[in-house]
C-alpha cells in the first residue's frame, strides 16, 4: 500500500462509516430526539456584538475569508447567513467584504435571501456585498479602510485567514470595533486572541451553525461529529498500542491508513 | 526607456505612504488604499486572461476549432443572474455545481490530508528495538507520552454534546480544561515563531529605503554595511 | 472600550499608546542598521555540531558541501554556504563543492568560495574544488559510493576530477569525511540520508532555511546529523565562530535588537500589571 | 485518453473557420433555448430538485473517484481520466466570475466618482490605476518580449515595469510588512499574567520568541552545550516547545476540524442546509 491516491478496502469502510454516523444522527435529531451542546463562549457573543452595532447605530463589517468556494468558506456564509437575519431584525447594516469573485456572487444571494426570510427584503442594499481584491494585502489595506470609513461597530472574521488576519483586527481594535473571529486552521489564532474579543476556535466553527440556529439537522450533525471525534480517538489509541507491542511494519493500522512501507 | 529610477522613486513613495496607516487611516492612506486595489484589480483582469482563459478556453476554442468550449462563458454567464429576480434561480444552480465540487473535493482530500497525520501519532509508549534513544534528560519515550496526553486532551476540548458534569463529564470536564491549557501553551509557542518572520519583512524594507533610496540620495545611507 | 486616562506609573507602563511602540520598533530597527551595536552572539547546539564536525574531518579526507539552493533562498543559504567554507579553510579541510538540483547554486558558491579562497591563499584544485553540477540524483549519490572519479566525471571547469590534485587517492565514499548539506529544498537530505549516510556512516551536517529547519530536528536528536544551521540565525552563529561577521550577524543583531525591545515591552507590561494589583486597584475596565 | 476521444466523437472539431462560428452560433442558440425551457417547464419544486440533484451529482463525481476500486498501473477507475478536464473546465467556467467581481468594484466607486461624494478622487485614482495596470498589463502581454528582453525596453513594457515594481509590488510587501509593528504592539498588550491561561501562552510565547534570535542563546550560553542540562538552554528549549507541545495541540485541533467540516461536506452535499443557503424557495 503506502499509496494516498485512491482509497483502499479500510477507508472506505472508515469513511462509509463516518459518513453514516453523521447521517443518521442528523435523521434522528429530525425526528424529534432532544440533543444537547454545551456553552461555546464565542458564539454566544454574537447576538451580543449584532447588538451593539445596533444599539451605536453603526454598521457590521463580515469577511468571510480568503478562500474561494470550500468547505470553509461556505461554513462562513452559513453563520453570515445568521447573523444578517439577527440585523434585519434591527434594521443594522451589514457590510461584507469579499476576496474571491467566485464567492461574490454567492454572497450576493445567501445575504439576499437571509433579509428575505425575515421579511425586510427592503433593507438589502447590493452596495454592501463588496468584492474588495483578489491580492491578500490590497484586500487587507481595503477592508481596514472600509472598516475605518464606515465607523463599523463590530467586525466579523470567519473563514480562512492567512497573514492579513493581524492588520485587519489590529487596525479595527484601534479604531474601537468589537471583533469576534473564527478561523479553524489554528495557525492564525494566536493572533486573533491578543486583537479580538472573541475568538471561536478550531472545530467550534464548524459547530456554530448548529449552536446559533438550534436546527435539529445541524444538532444532530453535531452529535454525530462527537461520535466520529471518538472514533477517531480510538483509531489513534490503537494505532499507539500497536506501535508499543509491534515494530513499525507489522503495525497494519499504520498499513492501512497508507503509511510505512 | 529606462524604468529604474522611476521605479526606485515609486516604490520609496509608495512605501512611504502605507506606513502612513500606523498613525492612523488618513487621506494619504487612502489613496494608496485605492491605487493598490486599482492596480490589484487590472492585474486580476489581465492575469485571468493570460494564465487561465487565453490558454485553457480561447485558444482551443478558437484555434483548434472545438466549438464546445462556448459551453464555458454560457454557463459561466449563469452566476450574472443574481441580478435577476425571476431568473434567480439559475444562479443558483450553477452554484449548486460549485457546491457540489467543493463538497466532493474534500471527500476526496479526507485521506491524503489527515491520513498522515494521524499515523504520525502511532507513537510508541514503551521501549522498542532500534529507537535509538538519546539522552538529554527528556527521552523519547516521555516525549512520547506528552505527546499522546496532549493530543488526547486537546481533542477531548472539542467534544460538545457531552456535559462537563455527572459522572463522565466530570472527567472530561477535567481533560477539557488541560487540554484548554495545552491550547494555550500551543498558541503562545505559534505566536513567538512567528515574530521573527514578520520583523523580517519590515528590516527588508527598511534596507531599501534606507540603502537603495536614501542611498541614490545621500551616498553616506549606501555604505552603511547592509 | 477605551480605558481610563492613564495616571499612575503603573497604569501609564501598562497602556503605552500603540504610536509608541511602534515608534520604538522602527526607531529599534534603523538605529541598529546604520549604526550596529553587536549584540552577544553564541553558538548555539545545532551550529556548534556543524563546526565540530568540521572541525573532526581526518586530514586526509574531503569534506562535500552540496549548495543545493539558488536566488530564492539566498538570503538565508549564501551566508551559510559562505560561513561554512570558512570553517573548512580556517581549519585547513579540503572541501569540494557539489550540487544536485538547481544548476544555479553551483556557481553562486564558486564565486563565495573563490572570495574567501583568495583570502587565505588557497588554490583551486590543490585545497578545493567544484565538481559542478551533476544531474540524476540518486543514481549520482549511488554511483558516487562506489566510485567518485566516475560518478563525477568533469569538474565545473570540465576538467576530469581525477585530474585535480586534491583527488590524488580519491577512491570511494570512504575518502569522504563529511557532508554539509546547504539547501533550501526538502528531500534531499532524506536522500543522503538514505544512500550515504545510513549504508556508509558518512558522517553529515545541515543547512537549512528557518522555514524547513523544525523537520529535520529528529535528525539532529538520532545523530544522522552531526549539526545543523537553522537558517539566517545559523548562519550568523557560524559567521561569529569563524570571525567573519556578514550579512547574517548584521541581519540578526537587528533581530535581536528587536526581540529584545519586544519582550523589554512584555516585561514592562506586566510590571505595570502586577505592581496595580498588587496595591490593590486593578485596571480591569 | 478515452474520455476527450468520446468528446471529439460528441462534439467533433468544427472542419474550417466558416464552419466554427456557424457551430458557436448554434450552441448559443442551442443553450438559450435550453435554458428558456427549463425556466418555463419547471416549477418552484422541480427547480429545488434541480439544483440539489446538480449538487449531489458534482459532489459525487469527485468523491466516488477516489473512493471506487482502481485497476493497473498507473492505478485508474472509470472516473480517473475525467478528473483533470473537468476541473479544468470548472476554472474556466469559475473564472468568468471576475466580471462580477469587477462589476461590484466598478460600480462602488463609479457613484463615489459621478455623485462627487466625499472622496471621489480616491476613486477617480482607483479608476486610472485599474486601466492604466490593465492596457499596459495587456500591451506588453502581446508585445512577446524575447527573454532576457532587450537592452533597450519598449514605452509599454517600461510603463508597466514601473506599475507592477514600483507600485504593485512595493504596496505589496509594505502592506506585508506592517505586521512587524502589529505582531509587536499585540504582543505587548495581549501576553499580560493575568489568568493562568494567559501567563502559560506567554510562557511559551516567550522562550520560543527568545530562543530563536543569537542573544537567547547567549543568555542560556553558561550551560554547557554537553551536559545533561543543554536541555534547558534556551534555544533547545524553544525548539523542544515547538515541536513536542505545539505539534500535539494543533493536531488535536486539526482531527477535531477534519470531521467537522466533513458534517459541513456531507450537510451541503446531501443539500441538508436546508434555509442556510437557499433552498427555501426555488
Amino acid at each position: 500500500m503506502g499509496s494516498l491516491e485512491h482509497a483502499n478496502v479500510f477507508m472506505r469502510i472508515l469513511f462509509l462509516s463516518l459518513c453514516a454516523i453523521i447521517v443518521g444522527s442528523v435523521l434522528l435529531a429530525q425526528r424529534g430526539r432532544e440533543m444537547f451542546i454545551r456553552r461555546i463562549p464565542g458564539l454566544t457573543a454574537i447576538e451580543e456584538a449584532v447588538g451593539r452595532a445596533t444599539e451605536m447605530g453603526r454598521p457590521i463589517f463580515f469577511s468571510p475569508g480568503l478562500d474561494g468556494i470550500n468547505i470553509v468558506t461556505l461554513q462562513a456564509l452559513a453563520i453570515l447567513s445568521y447573523i444578517v437575519r439577527l440585523a434585519a431584525n434591527q434594521a443594522t447594516r451589514i457590510i461584507v467584504g469579499l476576496r474571491s469573485p467566485m464567492v461574490y456572487p454567492v454572497a450576493e444571494e445567501s445575504v439576499r435571501e437571509a433579509y428575505d426570510a425575515v421579511g425586510h427584503p427592503e433593507n438589502f442594499r447590493s452596495d454592501d456585498i463588496r468584492f474588495i481584491s483578489d491580492e491578500q494585502f490590497a484586500y487587507a489595506l481595503g477592508a481596514v479602510g472600509i472598516i475605518s470609513r464606515e465607523e463599523v461597530a463590530t467586525n466579523f472574521l470567519f473563514g480562512a485567514f492567512y497573514a492579513e488576519a493581524l492588520i485587519l483586527t489590529e487596525n479595527g481594535r484601534a479604531l474601537g470595533a468589537l471583533q469576534v473571529a473564527g478561523c479553524p486552521e489554528p495557525t492564525q489564532i494566536p493572533f486573533f486572541i491578543a486583537t479580538c474579543d472573541y475568538v471561536v476556535i478550531g472545530d467550534e466553527y464548524y459547530a456554530a451553525s448548529a449552536y446559533l440556529t438550534r436546527e435539529p439537522t445541524l444538532t444532530g450533525s453535531l452529535v454525530g461529529q462527537d461520535i466520529c471525534k471518538a472514533i477517531v480517538i480510538a483509531i489513534i489509541a490503537l494505532g499507539v498500542g500497536l506501535a508499543t507491542v509491534f515494530a513499525p511494519e507489522k503495525n497494519f493500522l499504520l498499513t492501512w491508513l497508507g503509511g510505512g512501507g | 526607456m529606462n524604468p529604474d529610477l522611476y521605479i526606485l522613486w515609486a516604490a520609496a513613495i509608495a512605501t512611504l505612504g502605507v506606513y502612513t496607516i500606523l498613525y492612523r487611516e488618513n487621506p494619504i492612506s487612502r489613496l494608496f488604499e485605492h491605487i493598490f486595489v486599482g492596480l490589484s484589480a487590472g492585474y486580476l483582469i489581465v492575469a485571468t486572461w493570460t494564465l487561465n482563459l487565453e490558454g485553457k478556453w480561447w485558444n482551443p476554442m478558437i484555434h483548434d476549432k472545438k466549438w464546445y468550449w462556448i459551453f464555458a462563458p454560457i454557463v459561466g454567464s449563469l452566476f450574472y443572474f443574481i441580478y435577476s429576480r425571476r431568473l434567480g434561480w439559475l444562479a443558483r444552480l450553477i452554484m449548486g455545481l460549485f457546491f457540489g465540487t467543493a463538497a466532493g473535493t474534500f471527500f476526496r482530500q479526507f485521506f491524503p490530508i489527515y491520513s498522515p497525520q494521524i499515523y504520525a501519532c502511532f507513537k510508541p509508549l514503551d521501549y522498542q528495538a532500534g529507537m535509538g534513544i538519546q539522552g538529554v534528560i527528556f527521552d523519547l519515550l516521555l516525549h512520547n507520552w506528552i505527546f499522546v496526553i496532549i493530543l488526547l486532551t486537546v481533542m477531548s476540548y472539542f467534544f460538545f454534546s457531552i456535559p462537563h458534569e455527572g459522572r463522565f463529564g466530570r472527567n472530561l470536564g477535567r481533560s477539557a480544561m488541560l487540554g484548554r491549557w495545552f491550547l494555550m501553551i500551543a498558541f503562545g509557542a505559534m505566536f513567538g515563531n512567528t515574530v521573527m518572520a514578520r520583523i523580517s519583512l519590515f528590516i527588508g524594507r527598511m534596507q531599501f529605503l534606507l540603502k537603495d533610496w536614501l542611498g541614490s540620495l545621500i551616498p553616506w545611507f549606501a555604505t552603511r554595511g547592509l | 472600550m477605551s480605558a481610563p486616562r492613564p495616571t499612575t506609573v503603573s497604569d501609564r507602563i501598562q497602556q503605552i499608546p500603540r504610536h509608541y511602540v511602534y515608534l520604538l520598533l522602527a526607531g529599534v530597527v534603523v538605529w541598529q542598521l546604520l549604526f550596529p551595536i553587536r549584540l552577544p552572539i553564541t553558538p548555539s547546539v545545532p551550529t556548534r555540531g556543524v563546526y565540530d564536525a568540521v572541525a573532526a574531518v581526518p586530514d586526509d579526507k574531503l569534506i562535500i558541501i552540496t549548495t543545493d539552493w539558488d536566488a530564492s533562498t539566498q538570503a538565508e543559504t549564501g551566508p551559510q554556504t559562505q560561513a561554512v567554507i570558512h570553517a573548512c579553510f580556517q581549519n585547513h579541510k579540503k572541501f569540494v563543492i557539489m550540487n544536485l538540483q538547481p544548476p544555479m547554486g553551483v556557481k553562486l558558491a564558486q564565486d563565495l568560495a573563490e572570495e574567501a579562497a583568495q583570502e587565505y591563499g588557497a588554490v583551486y584544485g590543490v585545497d578545493y574544488a567544484n565538481w559542478g553540477y551533476k544531474y540524476g540524483y540518486e543514481n549520482v549519490l549511488m554511483a558516487m559510493a562506489k566510485n567518485i572519479p566516475n560518478a563525477i566525471g568533469d569538474d565545473f571547469y570540465g576538467k576530469p576530477v581525477g585530474e585535480l590534485p586534491l583527488m590524488q587517492g580519491v577512491e570511494d565514499i570512504q575518502a569522504i569525511g563529511l557532508v554539509v548539506i546547504v539547501t533550501g529544498l526538502s528531500a534531499m537530505t532524506e536522500m543522503w540520508v538514505g544512500l550515504i549516510q545510513g549504508p556508509y556512516r558518512t558522517p553529515l551536517a545541515g543547512a537549512y532555511t528557518a522555514v524547513m529547519a523544525p523537520i529535520y530536528y529528529p535528525y539532529l536528536d538520532s545523530d544522522q546529523l552531526k549539526g545543523m544551521l537553522v537558517g539566517a540565525k545559523g548562519a550568523a552563529e557560524l559567521e561569529a565562530m569563524v570571525d567573519r561577521p556578514g550579512k547574517a550577524v548584521a541581519i540578526m543583531n537587528v533581530q535581536s535588537w528587536a526581540h529584545v525591545l519586544i519582550i523589554a515591552l512584555i516585561l514592562l507590561g506586566n510590571l505595570g500589571y502586577l505592581f496595580a494589583r498588587g496595591r490593590g486597584e486593578g485596571s480591569q475596565p | 485518453m478515452w474520455f476527450s476521444r468520446l468528446l471529439q466523437r460528441l462534439f467533433p472539431p468544427a472542419p474550417t473557420p466558416a464552419a466554427l462560428y456557424l457551430y458557436l452560433a448554434l450552441a448559443v442558440v442551442g443553450s438559450i433555448v435550453i435554458i428558456v425551457a427549463l425556466h418555463r417547464l419547471l416549477g418552484p419544486r422541480g427547480r429545488r430538485w434541480l439544483i440539489a440533484f446538480v449538487t449531489f451529482i458534482a459532489g459525487l463525481f469527485f468523491g466516488l473517484e477516489y473512493f471506487y476500486p482502481v485497476h493497473g498501473d498507473p492505478a485508474k477507475n472509470f472516473l480517473t481520466d475525467w478528473i483533470e478536464p473537468v476541473s479544468v473546465m470548472l476554472t474556466v467556467v469559475g473564472a468568468f466570475t471576475v466580471g462580477l467581481g469587477i462589476y461590484s468594484l466598478l460600480q462602488v466607486h463609479g457613484r463615489n466618482l459621478v455623485q462627487r461624494r466625499p472622496g471621489w478622487h480616491n476613486s477617480l485614482a482607483f479608476f486610472l490605476a485599474t486601466f492604466a495596470m490593465l492596457v499596459f498589463g495587456m500591451w506588453e502581454y502581446y508585445l512577446h518580449l524575447p527573454q532576457p528582453p532587450p537592452a533597450v525596453v519598449p514605452w509599454p513594457k517600461g510603463i508597466y515595469e514601473i506599475l507592477f515594481n514600483g507600485l504593485f509590488a512595493p504596496l505589496q510587501a509594505a502592506t506585508f510588512s506592517l505586521l512587524a509593528f502589529y505582531i509587536a504592539s499585540a504582543a505587548y498588550r495581549a501576553f499580560r499574567v493575568r489568568t493562568g491561561e494567559a501567563a502559560l501562552m506567554m510562557a511559551a510565547a516567550f522562550i520560543v520568541m527568545i530562543g530563536q534570535v543569537p542573544i537567547g542563546a547567549w543568555l542560556t550560553s553558561f550551560i554547557p552545550a554537553d551536559s545533561p542540562a543543554a536541555f534547558f538552554r534556551l534555544e533547545m528549549l524553544g525548539e523542544w516547545v515547538l515541536r513536542w507541545l505545539n505539534t500535539p495541540a494543533q493536531r488535536g485541533i486539526i482531527f477535531g476540524i477534519a470531521v467537522g467540516a466533513l458534517a459541513m461536506s456531507l450537510r451541503i452535499w446531501l443539500s441538508l442546509e436546508r434555509g442556510t443557503f437557499f433552498s427555501e424557495k426555488g
